[in-house]
């Protein structure tokens, strides 16, 4: 099956296919841990890095290129699930493996599917919040900022957060798509919400750690106190929030086991085998992995102590005390 | 013969401005009618409202027998009217040729550059036109030059008057008989020409009426082969004692 | 003669009106359109509270639209104001925070590097005439390729709230008895300098303002301005951040219509070739445009990152650059060159932000905030340019 | 006679090389020297298989920037081509998959739609006045939100790859007998054509271009095209969608060179207040050119939904817009008006996607990628500008 | 005396356009010197060499007694060469008082308007402009308005030489009496003219020398006491059979 390509298994060729800049992992974590553990299991082989920026058009042009160059695998991240179909479609025609990555391709089957799903992730961030006001007794509504109206995977990590939320008990007081994902946007609706619900704001369910950190901007500009907010990544900026108590949560993804197990299954598929998955979704032999919802609590073990994370980074100034309340060093 | 170009009461203004103010003229084909006046007496506005670049305020303009109005250029297009701006109007990006034909190209959906071309040839020889290049664009033209693809222009089509806002103003001596001489032919082709001009050798050259602006408003119509170029003057400046009647009187 | 005079200014002033040359009114009334509707839809809209963020956000991008009706006075534009911005508050966070160097070392060196940035852009444009368009346009892409790798390992970086540049922009108010002082300041200054200058008018024979027509003028700013810092005293107050925009505002707007700088900007701007043979400096003058707008981006990009007390990837990406370019078109700023005003800066971005805040206000889907974002835009400059227009078709094009 | 004309014509040419009136000869070479410095980075670059790619990828977009040629031309601006080809994209998916609507008729009803925006667009523009780049500013939020609505409920929609239009998009290639039919059918057609009208020319008394000439420009396309052919039917050969863009190009090319509403567009663009003394009918010319781009914007946006076989919330958005306008000003269409070619759409996407393929293979980080582009664009139109530059210190402004 | 200004050899092309071949010419202060010729002859590139518009391609410049050269219009102005273009160079969305001041405002960084708007009616009033409104732009000027504000221009500064290209082609009678007044006096405070026209009344009433441009080279210098109307017009025209002179006897 993969006479796709030209030269040995040698120096064979793989291409690792992410989809946008919105967040900073795919760029900081997954493809410095993806090109790491390839280099480990085949020393002459070449990782070919794209990021699609949000395009998918752009994607599609990245996944043409690497298949012109002659990789024997595609790992991809979709920036959108629907249009990666064609690049499937493509890339098997041509003897090429497709491993799904992060966000599944339902409409066409990959050739294997490794993740942690993003509708998951917001049902836990949720879920976790809704606990927290729960277990304080809190009185009033939720606040929602959304990711990017125009970016799927935030409409899944949406989905998810009304899953948690919706039977909460807890009134949904206003939700937002926030453009681009912009930290300033969120800023700034949150900003007007503030004005219009003041204190009736019990907690804000933010989609990820850039639109958490406006939520929390807005409510210090505005000289309210913090409600509890959520995030998702863990930004070291998230991180540093969380240790000021400025932050209720993030979510601590495996990436280093994902990209890893990612790298583990191209290289089989490079090597002309067919690894069968742990599981079976959307037809495709899959690799499901759980995330970790991060909090004040067990923000040391999850992020420091299991070198995710560097106190270094993160501990630096303002937020040395607070490290050091927590004993992380 | 009634005229075929005639106006009653023309007035108009811009914002504080009152460019014209019941201003009348007539004009009868073969006939070359001179409008003069001082600076920002109302000449080309006058021009304008006619060429339907600004219609008037107020008045009515009465075309070959029956009451009309010139809301566009395009209007005073279809009447036969076609003029030679003061600011001559020309499209710097677009070539003689082009600019001499614009709005009236030969086979609108496959436009005919040879019977254009030619065509160009002819009518600036007339004018002793000395065009280097008839494909480049006017934007390296010398000011004479553009004045005359401006009058080439209006010689386009059929039109039943002509005016012309001070045709000659940059042109050389050769060219400026030539236009004079144009002028002429066009009284015999029975057309009614209106030409501002400055010049009252000009005027008193080809003109048959001269009808005089100032302030805008009417300040007399004279015959122009039984005035002198004093009494146009003293007309023009309201007073017969005035700054060139006193450098004549020096020199 | 004098008095022959004053009668024909004041005819003027009356015709000039009716002519159709209303100024900013039309922009202004468009506001006052869209307020009066968002405020039926959610009372808060106009509530003190509301405003005051509202005054606040204003600022970070209407100093970038600033720079903007710099650039497009002379008839060229700069695309890349949102990637300045961010890279400012990127380089901002990297030296204050990472480096810690002091705050203002951080702020003179981002606000350096928009002032080199601006430097490189003219350069380019006058040296080798490449459209503004392309130059700025690659630099979009440039400097949002640097603002990722100066932010590379990071993705956001957190400026401290203790800082007094975040205290600045979140924060800090004008106390009530200052504001008022300052209210009083501006009127009587105005009174004062209008005075002096009709003496001086009247004293050279030329038509001058009266002194009713003085004392109108500044008390109707004394009682509108004071009018409006009294309202917003009813919440937080006139933030500085918004002071120090408006300051900027009057400063530009001074050097425009007051300096020979200025006059060269609208000149090159009118008429480029009329501007070189009168022996102005072109080059000097596309330069200082490039060099103020990109350093007004800087600024823009410090402000944003102090009032978001984070320096982010995303930072400046998004509608910043279409959204200081907006402001400055609908404050009535042509995209040809030569006509504009620094107020404009500040009313298209009221507007904007006016615009943004209300729907944000209103809790509406995406798609349809989308839409109502468009239609509100369009009608709001709808209202200027048919006041536009009847001048134009009044023979003032 | 005729060869005294002759030789004054050779002259002529001689003398505008020599004075800096190049053409499309400086983007060339700026393209030139792009391919050579990505094919010695990466010798994938320049493989057939890889410029099969590069003019299928170029085909939406260019689309677009054709449109964008046209609004350029009449000095206005349409910021929402980009907005306006993802909802098209979008009710094409909806009509065909969704409503089971055959696949012509969602693609008319599309392309329908996009020629009632512009039809829009112009109507506010001529009714109102409002600056081009207010109103599609507008239009980018409003038909971005409708996109969304559109969408509402299902993010993206996939089209079937069986469809002839996803096949058409992705999977079909001109045989190659039938393209080297098509590249000798248009050298013989550019001989016969060009023999013609030099003999029309001649008899007019005019100078024309002699016997050799015409034979060496038809041997020249003959050999150069047929070498592209044969080079791209190394690999799949050449895209009937590819094929679908350059018969657009050719068609506009002749509508704006050689038909009476193309030199109204360009007088319109030159200078607005002269044509309307010609009494062409400036408005019919804005709105004929909106109503293209819109179209233009559509049919991109149907074509980018059959690429990917799929429509999504977020296509079209992202730099859609910024690529077919800095397509349309790399390739030598002036932001201010009047100046502009089809044949510089052609060039200015080839320009954009050489770089972004280029930059693709060579496999960098997003940060860099960001500021080499930046970096390369600006190269390869400051080539052109300093070509553009001698003209002018020639006298040819 | 030496000339003050002092032409040899000038040339300039204009891509295939030879527009000026070995050109010279001489202008002492206190000397009226006309240029004249024929449409494209190059009489305002001749300007525009001078002026730093456009420099040379070859040939020298002495002013004052040093050679030198004008690369751009500051240099010009520098020198004190003030240039009024037949193309006028205003900017329209400035008014009247700030095209006049362009590049030459009092007082840089606190403008002073007062004085700017007195000096400004001052000068408008010696050239008999008729200008409603110096505070409106002058988009809405009228063409003669418009040459009256770019002659008063040059008057502004301590000029030596004063180049009018074309200065009264769109004057009234009146103002070009009074450019003319204004030549003589330019003449009386020793400074140096080069006039461009086409109108030889104009030059025969105040030119010194008549310096005659033919296709772009030198075609004769005349003494414009001694010499005829006529015969310059052939020395223009390349021939003294030419149409002028057909007009002349017809008429
Ligand atoms: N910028 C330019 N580009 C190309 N050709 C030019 C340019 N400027 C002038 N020319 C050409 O140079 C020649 C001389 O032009 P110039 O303007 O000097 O003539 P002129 O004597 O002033 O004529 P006129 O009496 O009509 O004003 C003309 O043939 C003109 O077409
Ligand atoms: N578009 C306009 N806007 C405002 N004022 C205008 C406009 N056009 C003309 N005017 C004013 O109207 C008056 C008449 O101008 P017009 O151009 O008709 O004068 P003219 O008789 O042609 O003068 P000239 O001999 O100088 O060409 C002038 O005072 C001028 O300033
Ligand atoms: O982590 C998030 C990722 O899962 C989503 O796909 O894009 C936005 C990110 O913040
Ligand atoms: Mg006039
Ligand atoms: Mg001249």
């Amino acid at each position: 099956t993969t006479t796709g390509g030209t030269g040995s298994t040698e120096s064979a060729k793989v291409a690792f296919l992410m989809p946008d800049l919105a967040s900073t992992r795919y760029e900081q974590a997954d493809a410095p841990l993806f090109k790491a553990k390839m280099k480990q299991l085949c020393p002459s082989c070449e990782v070919i890095y794209q990021n699609a920026d949000s395009d998918a058009s752009k994607q599609q042009q990245q996944a043409n290129s690497a298949m012109a160059q002659g990789v024997k695998a595609i790992v991809l991240d979709p920036v959108d699930s629907a249009a990666a179909a064609s690049i499937v479609k493509s890339a098997q025609s041509q003897q090429i493996a497709v491993i799904a990555y992060d966000r599944p391709i339902p409409t066409t089957p990959a050739d294997y599917y490794i993740s942690f799903d993003n509708e998951k992730i917001g049902s836990m961030i949720g879920q976790s919040l809704v606990d927290h006001l729960k277990k304080e007794k809190a009185k009033g509504g939720l606040l929602q900022v959304n990711g990017s109206p125009t970016d799927a995977a935030a409409g899944l990590i949406k989905k998810g957060i009304h899953s948690a939320i919706d039977p909460s008990g807890f009134k949904l007081l206003a939700e937002y798509d926030t453009p681009d994902w912009q930290p300033e946007k969120a800023q700034q609706w949150v900003a007007g919400q503030i004005s219009q619900f003041r204190d009736d704001i019990a907690g804000v369910v933010a989609a990820n750690d850039g639109t958490a950190g406006g939520s929390i901007a807005a409510f210090k500009a505005a000289g309210v106190k913090v409600p509890p907010i959520t995030g998702n990544d863990a930004e070291v900026a998230a991180a540093q929030r969380i240790i000021a108590g400025d932050q209720y949560n993030t979510i601590s993804k495996p990436i280093k086991i994902v990209a890893e197990a990612s790298a583990v299954v191209a290289w089989e598929f490079m090597q002309g085998k067919k690894p069968a998955g742990k599981a079976t979704l959307y037809n495709t032999p899959s690799e499901l992995f759980v995330p970790t919802v991060v909090t004040k609590e067990n923000i040391k073990e999850v992020l420091f102590d299991s070198g995710l994370m560097k106190a270094a980074d993160a501990c630096k100034g303002e937020y040395a005390a607070g490290c050091a309340e927590l004993g992380i060093k | 013969m009634p005229p075929i170009l005639s106006l009653r009461g023309i007035t108009k203004t811009f914002g504080a401005v009152a460019a014209l103010t019941d201003v009348d003229l007539d004009v009868r084909a073969g006939q070359v009618v001179a409008v003069v006046g001082d600076n920002g007496a109302g000449k080309s506005t006058l021009v304008k409202v006619l060429s339907g670049v600004h219609p008037q305020d107020g008045g009515t303009i009465t075309f070959d027998g029956g009451q009309t109005t010139i809301p566009t250029p395009a209007a005073a297009q279809r009447l036969g009217i076609a003029t030679v701006f003061q600011d001559l109007a020309l499209c710097e990006n677009l070539n003689v040729i082009e600019n001499l034909f614009l709005g009236q190209e030969i086979r609108p959906f496959r436009l005919d550059d040879v019977a254009m071309e030619t065509r160009s040839h002819d009518l600036l020889k007339q004018l002793s036109a000395k065009i280097p290049n008839l494909r480049a664009p006017v934007a390296g033209l010398s000011g004479g030059q553009r004045q005359t693809v401006a009058i080439a222009r209006s010689l386009l089509g059929e039109p039943k008057v002509i005016i012309l806002d001070e045709p000659t103003a940059a042109l050389g001596v050769a060219q400026t008989a030539e236009v004079l001489n144009l002028v002429e032919r066009l009284r015999e082709n029975d057309l009614g020409v209106i030409m501002i001009s400055h010049n009252m050798a000009d005027v008193k050259a080809v003109a048959d009426k001269v009808a005089v602006l100032r302030l805008g408003r009417n300040n007399g119509v004279f015959d122009a082969a039984e005035v002198s170029a004093e009494e146009i003057v003293a007309a023009i400046t309201g007073a017969s004692d005035n700054v060139v009647s006193r450098r004549a009187a020096r020199s | 003669m004098t008095t022959t005079l004053q009668r024909q200014r004041l005819k003027g002033t009356v015709e000039s009106v009716r002519g159709g040359d209303l100024g900013v009114i039309p922009v202004v009334v468009g506001l006052v359109v869209i307020w009066t509707v968002f405020q039926i839809l959610n009372p808060v809209f106009l509530s003190s509270r509301n405003l005051v963020d509202l005054a606040m956000d204003s600022a970070p991008v209407g100093i970038m639209a600033l720079g903007i009706v710099c650039v497009l006075l002379v008839g060229q534009i700069d695309l890349s104001v949102g990637s300045v911005s961010g890279l400012s508050g990127a380089v901002l966070a990297v030296l204050f925070v990472d480096q810690g160097l002091p705050v203002v070392v951080a702020i003179l060196a981002a606000m350096a590097l928009g002032a080199l940035i601006g430097y490189l852009y003219a350069q380019l444009f006058n040296r080798f005439g490449v459209p503004s368009f392309v130059i700025t346009l690659a630099g979009l892409l440039a400097f949002l390729g640097l603002q990722l790798w100066v932010l590379r390992g990071k993705g956001a970086i957190n400026l401290p709230f203790e800082s007094g540049l975040v205290n600045f922009a979140q924060l800090s108010f004008v106390p009530p008895w200052l504001a008022y002082v300052f209210v009083a300041v501006a009127a009587g200054w105005l009174f004062v300098s209008g005075f002096l200058h009709a003496r001086a008018r009247r004293d050279a024979g030329l038509p001058a303002r009266g002194l009713t027509g003085l004392l109108v003028r500044s008390g109707a700013l004394l009682i509108g301005l004071g009018g409006v810092v009294w309202y917003l005293n009813q919440a937080r107050g006139v933030g500085w951040m918004f002071v120090l925009f408006v300051a900027m505002v009057l400063v530009m707007h001074y050097l425009l219509a007051r300096t020979k700088w200025g006059k060269s900007v609208y000149a090159v701007g009118g008429n480029v070739e009329a501007a070189r043979r009168a022996a102005i400096n072109v080059k000097a003058a596309y330069t200082s445009v490039f060099v103020l707008c990109s350093t007004f981006a800087a600024i823009g990009g410090i402000l944003m990152a102090a009032r978001l007390a984070a320096a982010n990837q995303s930072s400046g990406t998004g509608d910043v650059n279409l959204n200081a370019i907006a402001a400055a078109v609908i404050g009535g700023t042509s995209l040809f060159g030569g006509r504009g005003t620094a107020f404009g800066a500040l009313l298209g971005i009221v507007v904007i932000q006016s615009i943004s805040s209300g729907l944000t206000l209103l809790n509406l889907d995406s798609s349809i905030r989308f839409m109502v974002t468009g239609a509100v835009l369009l009608l709001a400059v709808i209202v200027d340019s048919v006041a536009r227009k009847s001048r134009t078709s009044h023979g003032r094009a």
